[in-house]
Order: C-alpha cells, then sequence, then structure tokens
C-alpha cells in the first residue's frame, strides 16, 4: 500500500480521467475517451462471458459422448457463445473502444461530431446486453446466432425473440457508431490533416463505418421480421405456406458477411499503425493499404451467398459469389505483402505490440488462405459446416481481430490510462496467446477436412485425440487472456506513469498528453507532415528514461 | 483560435468542439444524410422481400392488392406530397427569418401528418374487419386472381403479401410518428423564436428526415396498391 | 495406429478423388504462401532489427510491386476458382439413370426409401459402383446430408427437393451426418451408409420390399382419386400424365417450366401455382392431406410413367408428349 | 439562403403541382392494361416523384454539396447490389 503512494506522481496534469470524479461524472459523459473506456468495461465484460462458454464448450468435447451437459444446454452454449463474442464484443471491440478513444485524437478533434450521439450508443448497446443476460438468465436461446429459419421461427421453444432484439437495438449502437466516424472523419480534421495524411488506423474505422452503416440496417430489419413471423406466423419463411427460408440466409448473410470485415478492418489499421511504429518507417505503399481497406468494404458485400454453397441456391448464383469472394481476396493479400514489405530495411523493435502484430501477420495468414478453400466450391461442399469453417473464422476474428486488438491495447494503453505495463510480462502473455491459439484452432482445420460436423455436442470416437489437443490449447489460451487484464489492472494502480509519446510514435494523438485532457489538445494543431514521418522523427532517438522497457 | 471562441461567445448554439458555426452545420447536415443512408438499406430488406415473393406469386398478389382502397392510398399519398410542400416552406421561412410563416408550416405539417396516420387507421381497421390481417383470423377464400377469372388466389400467398403490407407501411407509420414528434419539438422550439436566419439546422434536418419519409411512401403506394389493377 | 487419429478422411466414391486433388493443390499453394510470408517476417525480423547507430531506411512503395502481388494471386485464385466450379459441376449434376433413393430428414432421423420400395431408418444399403441419386426433403426444420467419406452435403430443405448424388468405390460402412444444426438432437442425428459389393446388395434387396415406391405411389394415386381427372387417354380434366416427367412444358400464362421433381411436388401442394396450358385450374390442394412419403411415393408414380428404363412399369411408346395432350384437351372444350 | 425568395417559392409550388399530377398519373396508368409494362411505368413514375423531391424539396440541387449525392447514390448502390444479387439466386433456381 505505502507502494502506491510513492509510484503516484506528486503533480499530476489536469486530464480526463482526473477532471471530474464520480459515477455521474462517468454515466453522463460526452468525452468520447471516457465512453470509450465505458465500452471498454463493458466488453470486457461480455468477452470473458463469452469465454466462459467457449470454456465450457471444449470441455463437453473432452469425450465423445454427451456427459458434461445436455444436448439442449450444448445448443444454448455455442449459440450464446456465438451472439455474445459477434454483437457483444467483436462488433464494437475495436472501433467502440479504441477507434472511439483515438479518431478524434488522431485527425485532431476535440470529440467526435455527435457526442452525445456517441453516449446515446453506449446506452443502446447496454440495453442491447442487458436483453442478452437477461435472455440467458432467463433459459437462453438455441438458434445458433445465425437464427435459421424454419427452426428459429417455428420449431425452437426458447427465447429467439428477446435474443434478437437484444441484437437488434445493439446494432443500432453499431449504427451510430459508424455514423459519428464518419462524420467526424469528413468534418474535424485538424487543418493540414488531408485524406492523404489520415492515418491508415483511420481509413480502416472509414471502411467498417461504411459496412456498419450499410449492413447492420438489414439484419435489423431481418430481425424484425423473425421475430414477427415467429409471434404472428406470417409466413414470409414458412414453406409450408409459400415463404423460401432461403431468403432469410440471404438476408441474414447480406449483413453477417460484411460483419466480418467489421471485425477485421480496425484490427487491419491497428496492426498497420504498430509496424510503421515498430519498424521505425512509413507503411509500404500507404495509398494501395488506404484504398485496400475500402476495397474490402465494398467487395464484402458482393460475396455473402458464399455461406450458401450447399444450402440450395442456384448453381448459377453460386458460381457468381464464388468468384467475387475471390475478388475480396485480393486487397487482403495486399496489405499483407505491404506489411510485410514494411519491415524490409526497417529498424525493427520486438516490443510486446510488435509481437502482437507478428502473430497476426501469421494468424490472418493462415485464417485468409484458409478462406480460399472455403470459397472453392467443390472443396466447400465438404467443408462447410463443419470444424473446418470454425477453424478458419476463428483465424481470422480471434487470430486476426484479437490478436490486433490486444496489440492496439498495448500500444495505446499507455496514453489511455497514463501508465506504463510490466514489458516481460506483455511479451509472456504475446507469445501463451499465439501458443494457445494454434493449438486450440489448428487441429480443428484437420477435424473439419476428416468430417466432424459443427454444433455437435458427442461425437465419433475418432476424432476424439483432435479434440483433446483442441481443448488444451484453449486452456492455454484462457490464460493467456487472462494475463493483461490482470497486469493492466496491475498497472492503473503501480505501473510507472507514460511519458507522452513513450514509442517515440508519429500520429497526432502522441502529441497530446498521457493521458490526454478533456479537449485533447491544449492547442488546435495543425498538421504539415505527411503520416508515419518516421525518418523525422528518428533523427531525434528517443531519451533513456521514456520508452517502456528497451 | 481566438477566432472560434470569438464565435462560441456569439453563438450559444455553437457546440464546444466545433471550430466554426458551418463546420457544424455541415456535421449536422453529413449525419442525417448518412443516417436517411442506413434507411434506405433498412427498407431495403423488405424491398428485397417484397421483390422475391412478388416475383414468385405475382397473381395471388394481384388479388390481394387489389382489396387495398386505392382511393384512400392516393388520397394519402397526394396528403404528404402536401405535408412535403409545407415542410419545405417551412424551411423557406426559417431561412429568411419568417417567425409566424415557419409556425404555421410547421403546424399544417402536423395536421397533415396526423391525418395522413388517420386515413392510414381507416385502412387498418378495415382490414381487421375483413379479416386481412396475417395470423390465425386470416381469411382469404375464394378471392379470383385478376385476369384469370377462373382461378382463386392462393390464401398463404395473398397473407405473405398482408404481412409485408403491414410490416412495410406499420414501419413507415412509425417513421411518420417519429416526424410527428420531430416536428413538434421544432414548432416549440419555433414558438420560442430559436430560429434565426443564422441558426435554423434543426428546421431543415427536421425536413430532410420528413421529406424522405415522404419518398418512401411514393415507393411504397404503387408498390402495394398499384399491382395488376387493370380490368 | 491412426485408427482413433485419422488425418485423413476415407476416400469411398469417385468425387473424393476429385475432391481431394483440389484440397491438396490448395494445401500447398498456401503452403507454399505461409512458408513464403513467414520466412519473409522472420527473416527481416531478425536482419533489420534495431541496432544502434543504423536508422531504417525510408522507402515509399512501389507500383510495379503492387501491381504484381495484385494480379499473380488474382491469376492463381482464378484456377482454384475454375477448378472448385468444374468439382462442383460434378457434384451438383447427377447422372440421368441414377438409382434414386428418396430421403425425409426430420427431427432427428433420417428416413430413407428405395425406388425399388425398400425402406430404412438412419442406414443407408447401395452397392459399389452404382449412382445413386438422392431425392431429399424435409419434415420440419433445414437438415444436411453429408457423407464425409463420399465428400458430398447437400442441405435438405422443407418444401421442396434438393438432389444430391455419389458413386461408392469401397465397400464398408460410413458416417451420414446431419451437418444443418436442426435442434435439440442434432449430433444425434447421425446414420450410416453401407456399401455393398453387388452380390451381397442384391441378397439384401431381396428381403422386405412391399414393392417399388412407384407401385404404393400407384395405389396413393388410386385411392386419392387422382385417375378420375389425369386420366391416361388424355380425356380428363386434368393433364395426362403419361411421359409428362422432364419435358418442358408451357404453361397457362405463357411461361415454361421443366416438369421435375419439384415441379410435381408443387403441382400436388400448390396446383394453381404452375398450370399447365389448355387445362383449368380445378384442382385441389393436397397440402395437409398427403404426408412426404406419400408425396415421395406420388412423384416416383409420376416418373415411372415416363421411364424409359427397363424394369419399371410404362415404356415410352405409350405416353403422348404433354402439348399433344394438352392440344386434345383443347379440342375437346 | 435564398437570394431570390420569390422564384423559391415558385418552383416548390411547381414541384408539388408536379408531383399531385403524377399521383394521378400512375392511378391512371395502372388502370390500362400494359402487361409487363404496368410495373415499370409505376416505378418511372415514382422514381421521377422521388427525384423531384429529392433534388428540390431536399436541395441536393444546386445548395447542397457533392458529398450528399454521394451518400445517396452509395446507398442506392449497395440496394441495387441486395437485390441484384439476390435475384441472381432466384431468376436462376432451375438445374439440370
Amino acid at each position: 500500500m505505502s507502494m502506491a503512494t510513492a509510484s503516484i506522481p506528486t503533480v499530476e496534469r489536469e486530464n480526463y480521467l482526473n477532471k471530474h470524479y464520480g459515477v455521474g461524472s462517468w454515466l453522463f459523459t460526452t468525452d468520447h475517451k471516457r465512453i470509450a473506456l465505458l465500452y471498454l468495461l463493458s466488453i470486457t465484460f461480455f468477452f470473458f462471458i463469452g469465454g466462459f462458454f467457449a470454456l465450457l464448450i471444449r470441455l463437453e468435447l473432452l469425450t465423445p459422448a454427451g456427459d458434461l451437459v445436455q444436448a439442449d444446454s450444448y445448443n444454448k452454449l455455442f449459440t450464446m457463445h456465438g451472439m455474445v463474442m459477434v454483437f457483444f464484443f467483436l462488433i464494437p471491440s475495436i472501433p467502440a473502444v479504441l477507434g472511439n478513444f483515438l479518431v478524434p485524437l488522431m485527425i485532431g478533434a476535440k470529440d467526435l461530431a455527435f457526442p452525445k450521439i456517441n453516449l446515446l450508443s453506449w446506452y443502446l448497446y447496454i440495453i442491447g446486453g442487458v436483453m442478452m443476460l437477461h435472455c440467458m438468465l432467463t433459459g437462453g436461446v438455441d438458434t445458433g446466432w445465425t437464427f435459421y429459419v424454419p427452426f428459429s421461427t417455428a420449431f425452437s421453444n426458447t427465447k429467439v425473440v428477446e435474443a434478437g432484439l437484444a441484437i437488434f437495438v445493439a446494432g443500432f449502437s453499431s449504427i451510430l457508431t459508424g455514423l459519428n466516424f464518419v462524420v467526424t472523419i469528413h468534418r474535424l480534421r485538424a487543418p493540414g490533416m488531408s485524406w492523404s495524411r489520415l492515418p491508415l488506423f483511420i481509413w480502416a474505422h472509414y471502411a467498417t463505418s461504411i459496412i456498419q452503416l450499410l449492413g447492420t440496417p438489414v439484419i435489423a430489419i431481418t430481425l424484425v421480421l423473425v421475430a414477427a413471423e415467429r409471434a404472428l406466423h406470417l409466413g414470409i419463411f414458412d414453406p409450408k405456406l409459400g415463404g423460401d427460408p432461403l431468403l432469410f440466409q440471404h438476408l441474414f448473410w447480406f449483413y453477417s458477411h460484411p460483419a466480418v470485415y467489421i471485425m477485421i478492418l480496425p484490427s487491419m489499421g491497428i496492426i498497420s499503425e504498430i509496424i510503421a511504429c515498430f519498424s521505425r518507417k512509413r507503411i509500404f505503399g500507404y495509398s494501395f493499404v488506404a484504398f485496400s481497406s475500402i476495397a474490402i468494404a465494398v467487395f464484402g458485400f458482393l460475396v455473402w451467398a458464399h455461406h450458401m454453397f450447399v444450402a440450395g441456391i442456384s448453381v448459377y448464383a453460386a458460381l457468381v459469389f464464388s468468384l467475387l469472394s475471390y475478388l475480396v481476396a485480393v486487397p487482403s493479400a495486399v496489405k499483407v505483402f505491404n506489411w510485410t514489405a514494411t519491415m524490409y530495411k526497417g529498424s525493427i523493435y520486438y516490443d510486446a505490440p510488435m509481437l502482437y502484430a507478428f502473430g497476426f501477420l501469421g494468424l490472418f495468414t493462415v485464417g485468409g488462405l484458409t478462406g480460399l478453400f472455403l470459397a472453392a466450391l467443390g472443396i466447400d461442399v465438404h467443408v462447410t459446416d463443419t470444424y473446418f469453417v470454425i477453424a478458419h473464422f476463428h483465424y481470422i476474428m480471434v487470430g486476426g481481430a484479437v490478436m490486433g486488438y490486444l496489440g492496439g491495447m498495448h500500444f495505446w494503453w499507455p496514453k489511455i490510462s497514463g501508465r506504463l505495463y510490466p514489458e516481460g510480462w506483455a511479451k509472456l502473455a504475446a507469445l501463451i496467446v499465439f501458443i494457445g491459439f494454434n493449438l486450440t484452432f489448428f487441429p480443428q482445420f484437420i477435424l473439419g477436412y476428416i468430417g466432424m460436423p459443427r454444433r455437435y455436442y458427442q461425437y465419433p470416437p475418432e476424432f476424439q485425440v483432435l479434440n483433446v489437443l483442441s481443448t488444451a490449447g484453449a486452456t492455454i489460451l484462457g490464460v493467456g487472456y487472462l494475463l493483461p487484464m490482470v497486469y493492466f489492472l496491475w498497472s492503473m494502480r503501480y505501473g510507472k506513469p507514460a511519458p507522452d509519446n513513450p514509442w517515440n510514435a508519429a500520429g497526432l494523438e502522441w502529441k497530446t498528453a498521457s493521458p490526454p485532457p478533456t479537449f485533447n489538445f491544449d492547442e488546435e494543431p495543425v498538421v504539415t507532415w505527411e503520416a508515419y514521418n518516421y525518418d523525422e522523427l528518428n533523427r531525434f532517438p528517443v531519451k533513456e528514461e521514456t520508452p517502456v522497457a528497451r | 483560435m481566438p477566432d472560434s471562441q470569438l464565435t462560441a461567445a456569439h453563438n450559444p448554439a455553437l457546440l464546444h468542439h466545433f471550430a466554426e458555426p458551418q463546420q457544424q452545420r455541415d456535421a449536422a447536415s453529413l449525419g442525417t444524410w448518412v443516417f436517411l443512408g442506413t434507411e434506405i438499406m433498412f427498407f431495403g430488406g423488405l424491398f428485397c422481400t417484397y421483390l422475391v415473393y412478388r416475383r414468385g406469386y405475382f397473381g395471388d398478389w394481384g388479388a390481394a392488392s387489389k382489396t387495398l382502397d386505392v382511393t384512400l392510398g392516393a388520397t394519402n399519398t397526394a396528403v404528404l406530397i402536401c405535408s412535403s410542400l409545407t415542410v419545405v416552406l417551412a424551411v423557406w421561412a426559417a431561412q429568411t427569418g419568417r417567425r409566424r410563416l415557419l409556425i404555421g408550416n410547421l403546424l399544417a405539417t402536423l395536421v397533415l401528418g396526423t391525418a395522413f396516420l388517420g386515413i392510414k387507421g381507416i385502412e387498418y381497421k378495415e382490414k381487421f374487419e375483413k379479416h386481412h390481417v396475417p395470423g390465425a383470423s386470416f381469411q382469404f377464400n375464394n378471392v379470383r386472381i385478376p385476369g384469370h377469372p377462373d382461378q382463386y388466389a392462393n390464401p398463404s400467398h395473398a397473407e405473405i403479401f398482408f404481412a409485408l403490407y403491414f410490416v412495410m407501411t406499420g414501419l413507415h407509420a412509425l417513421h411518420m410518428i417519429v416526424g410527428i414528434g420531430i416536428f413538434i419539438w421544432l414548432t416549440v422550439m419555433a414558438w420560442k423564436g430559436r430560429f434565426t436566419p443564422e441558426y435554423n439546422t434543426p428546421v431543415e434536418m427536421g425536413g430532410l428526415y420528413w421529406h424522405f419519409v415522404d419518398i418512401i411512401w411514393i415507393y411504397l403506394f404503387p408498390l402495394l396498391y398499384l399491382i395488376d389493377r387493370h380490368p | 495406429m491412426f485408427d482413433n487419429f485419422p488425418l485423413w478422411p476415407q476416400r469411398a466414391s469417385t468425387m473424393a478423388g476429385n475432391v481431394d486433388a483440389l484440397y491438396i493443390f490448395l494445401l500447398m499453394v498456401s503452403g507454399l504462401m505461409t512458408l513464403l510470408i513467414s520466412v519473409c517476417v522472420v527473416f527481416f525480423a531478425a536482419k533489420f532489427r534495431h541496432r544502434p547507430g543504423v536508422q531504417a531506411e525510408p522507402i515509399e512503395g512501389s507500383t510495379p510491386l503492387e501491381l504484381t502481388w495484385s494480379i499473380i494471386p488474382m491469376g492463381v485464385f482464378l484456377v482454384i476458382f475454375s477448378w472448385g466450379a468444374v468439382v462442383f459441376f460434378q457434384e451438383r449434376t447427377p447422372p440421368r439413370d441414377a438409382t434414386e433413393v428418396y430421403v425425409v430428414a426430420k427431427q432427428w432421423m433420417w428416413k430413407l426409401e428405395h425406388a425399388e420400395g425398400q425402406r430404412e431408418i438412419n442406414e443407408l444399403h447401395v452397392p459399389v459402383g452404382r449412382d445413386v441419386k438422392m431425392i431429399m426433403t424435409s419434415q420440419d426444420a433445414i437438415h444436411s446430408f453429408y457423407v464425409p467419406a463420399f465428400r458430398i452435403k447437400q442441405d435438405v430443405l422443407p418444401g421442396r427437393y434438393t438432389v444430391a448424388w455419389f458413386r461408392a468405390t469401397k465397400p464398408g460402412t460410413y458416417h451420414l451426418f446431419c451437418a444443418e444444426y436442426c435442434g435439440t438432437q442434432h449430433s444425434g442425428m447421425i446414420g450410416s451408409v453401407v456399401v455393398m459389393e453387388p452380390a451381397q446388395y442384391e441378397v439384401w434387396m431381396s428381403g422386405g420390399s412391399t414393392g417399388p415406391l412407384s407401385a404404393s405411389g400407384e395405389k396413393v394415386f388410386a385411392e386419392l382419386g387422382c385417375a378420375t381427372c389425369h386420366r391416361p387417354d388424355g380425356q380428363g380434366r386434368g393433364p395426362n400424365l403419361q411421359g409428362l416427367f422432364g419435358k418442358t412444358v408451357q404453361l397457362e400464362d405463357g411461361r415454361t417450366v421443366t416438369a421435375d421433381e419439384n415441379y410435381i411436388r408443387e403441382s400436388i401442394l400448390d396446383p394453381g401455382a404452375k398450370v399447365l396450358k389448355g387445362f383449368k385450374p380445378v384442382m385441389p390442394t393436397f397440402q395437409g392431406i398427403v404426408s412426404e412419403e406419400q408425396l415421395n411415393a406420388l412423384v416416383a408414380y409420376v416418373k415411372s410413367l415416363s421411364s424409359t428404363r427397363p424394369g419399371n412399369a410404362m415404356a415410352a411408346g405409350s405416353t403422348s408428349p404433354p402439348a399433344k395432350a394438352s392440344a386434345q384437351r383443347s379440342q375437346v372444350q | 439562403m435564398s437570394a431570390h425568395p420569390s422564384s423559391s417559392l415558385k418552383l416548390y409550388f411547381g414541384i408539388w403541382i408536379t408531383l399531385l399530377a403524377c399521383t394521378g398519373l400512375t392511378v391512371w396508368a395502372a388502370s390500362l392494361d400494359l402487361g409487363r409494362f404496368n410495373a415499370a411505368v409505376a416505378l418511372t413514375i415514382a422514381t421521377f416523384k422521388a427525384i423531384l423531391v429529392a433534388l428540390f424539396f431536399m436541395h441536393l440541387k444546386g445548395a447542397s454539396e457533392k458529398l450528399s449525392k454521394l451518400v445517396v447514390v452509395a446507398s442506392l448502390f449497395f440496394l441495387l447490389i441486395l437485390l441484384a444479387l439476390s435475384m441472381s439466386d432466384y431468376a436462376t433456381r432451375t438445374w439440370t
């Protein structure tokens, strides 16, 4: 305890954290940085709920027999795991936490364009989250996160409507966040901050916002139709009354495929920042990386039916969607090549954020390449709805999105909290996450190809060895995720005070105090330099006491 | 920037994070347009559903559409068009500083909007009486398909039509109700004299929203009321 | 050694080799790419690690390089796409003379009925070396017919037929999974496909059949009184069904459709939807009156009326094309 | 905003009359048997009306800047993608 008093600096500058105190100053704040922290708390909560479900799923799958939980409980577990992780963790994670915190800072604005709407979107998220929790605690839902009709409308006895409404409400939170970002990026850039000077993190968030704005309304209305169909039996999705269940799948995937890019694009933005900073170089092919984000967002809307190749859609349509799916792979590949090329002739530091970026590169590459398997019609028939798909999208969403998220949290933690985290522990955590992740999900590729269907709570015994490996990996992965939470919390009290620019990084967010003052900058910044001007920064080497652990 | 602080001091409506009123106005305008863009996609899911089933069940839908009252539908279209005129006049009045004209047009818009909902209510009531509301008591037996006098419409397919009719017009009506709420607020603000030729963004943005809801109806009217109408 | 730890699925159909070949190609392509990127990352990270006094070299980028690494992958992707499409077409095009099995999926079992009349639950017996086509529908939610050893999967939808086919190459017993989540006992909806030598299969076939499916269809056809209107002489109020199946027919509203399984099915359940040219929509619906099994039998019966295959009830010679039938019909009016 | 108040007023009333006339026109056109073209005519008139409202009542023409137009065009483009690619399935379901 005496340590604590010692570690707090005697004179603290006024910043967004200490300007006001009290619950009210948080719950009614319109400061984007405080709202980001509100989001951080709430999505972390949901992450661990979703993670707990994942743990139970993996434990059940340790043995071929269905022994730990009942079949219907298992179905609820994977449904709630998917819904919580997708709608309450992955989609808001980077945009609502790091995006919220950094978008105004990076473009030199005092706040987002609509601060009250920003707060409203957090409240919508919380209302949706509370509805989801209520739904879980009073029986849960068992349709899978995909809500496929007619099972969800006519056969499930669980709380489908309530879960749907929870996601509907959370969807509007996502729409409003996207709206705020688009307007802010267009209207509130500091003088001199032209589009070609925007950090790639901003480009990525701009692309993400496009998807949030144009995709989310479609799933919202689709969930309304599902709720109405379930309550009133309208016939819209009921084949007995002439409805077509595949129409639901079209509408659902029209959002839910691009939604994958809501999760991965911001992460790509983070990786661009980290790789540039720790290679001490401007990102290779800046404009290609920037436009590939936009290309991914747009092409992402053209490929949804590749989730439906065996669903009974037309063979010709399948052909079109398969071809378009390969189109969206090109900008992703371009990004990976550019990041790799950025490291060429760099001056590379191995700090924790960079380790996460290395991890991202490896895992995203595997995730992306296995996407080629799934987009190939002939192979998709065999591997769709098996563990191959599970492995593929976890490589993208966990290996890609979560690695980026954690990398970003480490990179900007000194800015957010004004404290340094323990570098050694951070490196260890990055290593544990990487190993645990691969052990969990790599065996699932093999499981999928040898034919284990997804959403099975009992399975033929020949699948056991691979499942045991996967469960073992999940345990390691769980530890890897708990560690950062522990040392981040620890650092808030005991961490060394962070300098304003601990990494000697480019970008406006590093030019203000750590943590930043309420209105972000003491005087309005004027930008006179290009993005990633590391060659200039390198001429002024970091002072010895500033870096985290170098 | 001393400039912006100066402006801020002069203009109580300028929020702290904007440098100048023009920037704030542009942000509001872009925000509204982007919001309307999401609304297009929101109704877009319904239009997609509509397209799929209208293509599949054209005859049954023609029969179902024919039971709608085209006079009431057309009247409502006219009512909304008139309200769009009063809205644009209100915006003009606000921009030119004519307070009484502004209030008058806002009130006229409210009256027209309420009239629209009233007429819609009459139509809904009729649907209930005729058992054309999807659900357990839905009935659509022995209705002939237009152009095929010996063929009866399939009640299930007609039910899908009415389901979409209620979802689409219902969501539209919900937007109207929200619009009326916005316009009541605008009227109160106008009454208090908040809007000046320099500051009238809320009137303009409310107007954009109202016109958008009008455009949705401009499509709903032919799509729902005018399928296969000819004798 | 790998009994409990297989790394590759069994290969028991003609399709399996094609899928595996493409899979192996993709494994090589993506292995190469992963290797390329990880070698670059590791090499750069080691070679260009921060050293005091050595500064990063500012490099802007290179448009030729960007174009290269956009266009080359695009080319590779197009190869994968085309190859995948070719395999897909094979998977989706059942041979014309395949043996037919009608499948009804329900929560949570597979009901299978051979055209020859054998009924099975959660087990499908087939001979080696014969094309088998499954005509599948669901009674409730969406299911999916998945046999990993054959590399085939097809969702089974309520309200219509979907089709899958295979030609088994190796005797044995293989898993039949439901691959689309369908409710509580989804993971219990496991059956097996038993592939037998033709001789054994003949022995199996000879036991327990109640006669061909088309015969039970004929019985249902008679019981429901279909024959009063669908008369073989073309004089009934409904179209003559002889030789109808598989033909492209003109509809009353000018459209044309192919009279396939889904068309027959729809015409029984929703007769007004696609009325043949020259006929009046007078047929009542049989929605809710016939079960899925009876429906399958009826479809099999209508099919048998146009089959040219030996062993089936009717020969092609005795049928009249639908166009002629409708012409006769209009003469009567 | 408007430099010539009376001219804007004239424009607004002109658009209003045109919109009302188009409403009458579309009801009348629906009573004709144009076969497949009934839907096309109805949608063309509706689109014409929508464009009038957007350009003149919502001031997309003139005063408003390019960005708003871009937002509208982009939204319609994605709506078109939703409709067109969904129909690519429904219009080609027949196979073998």
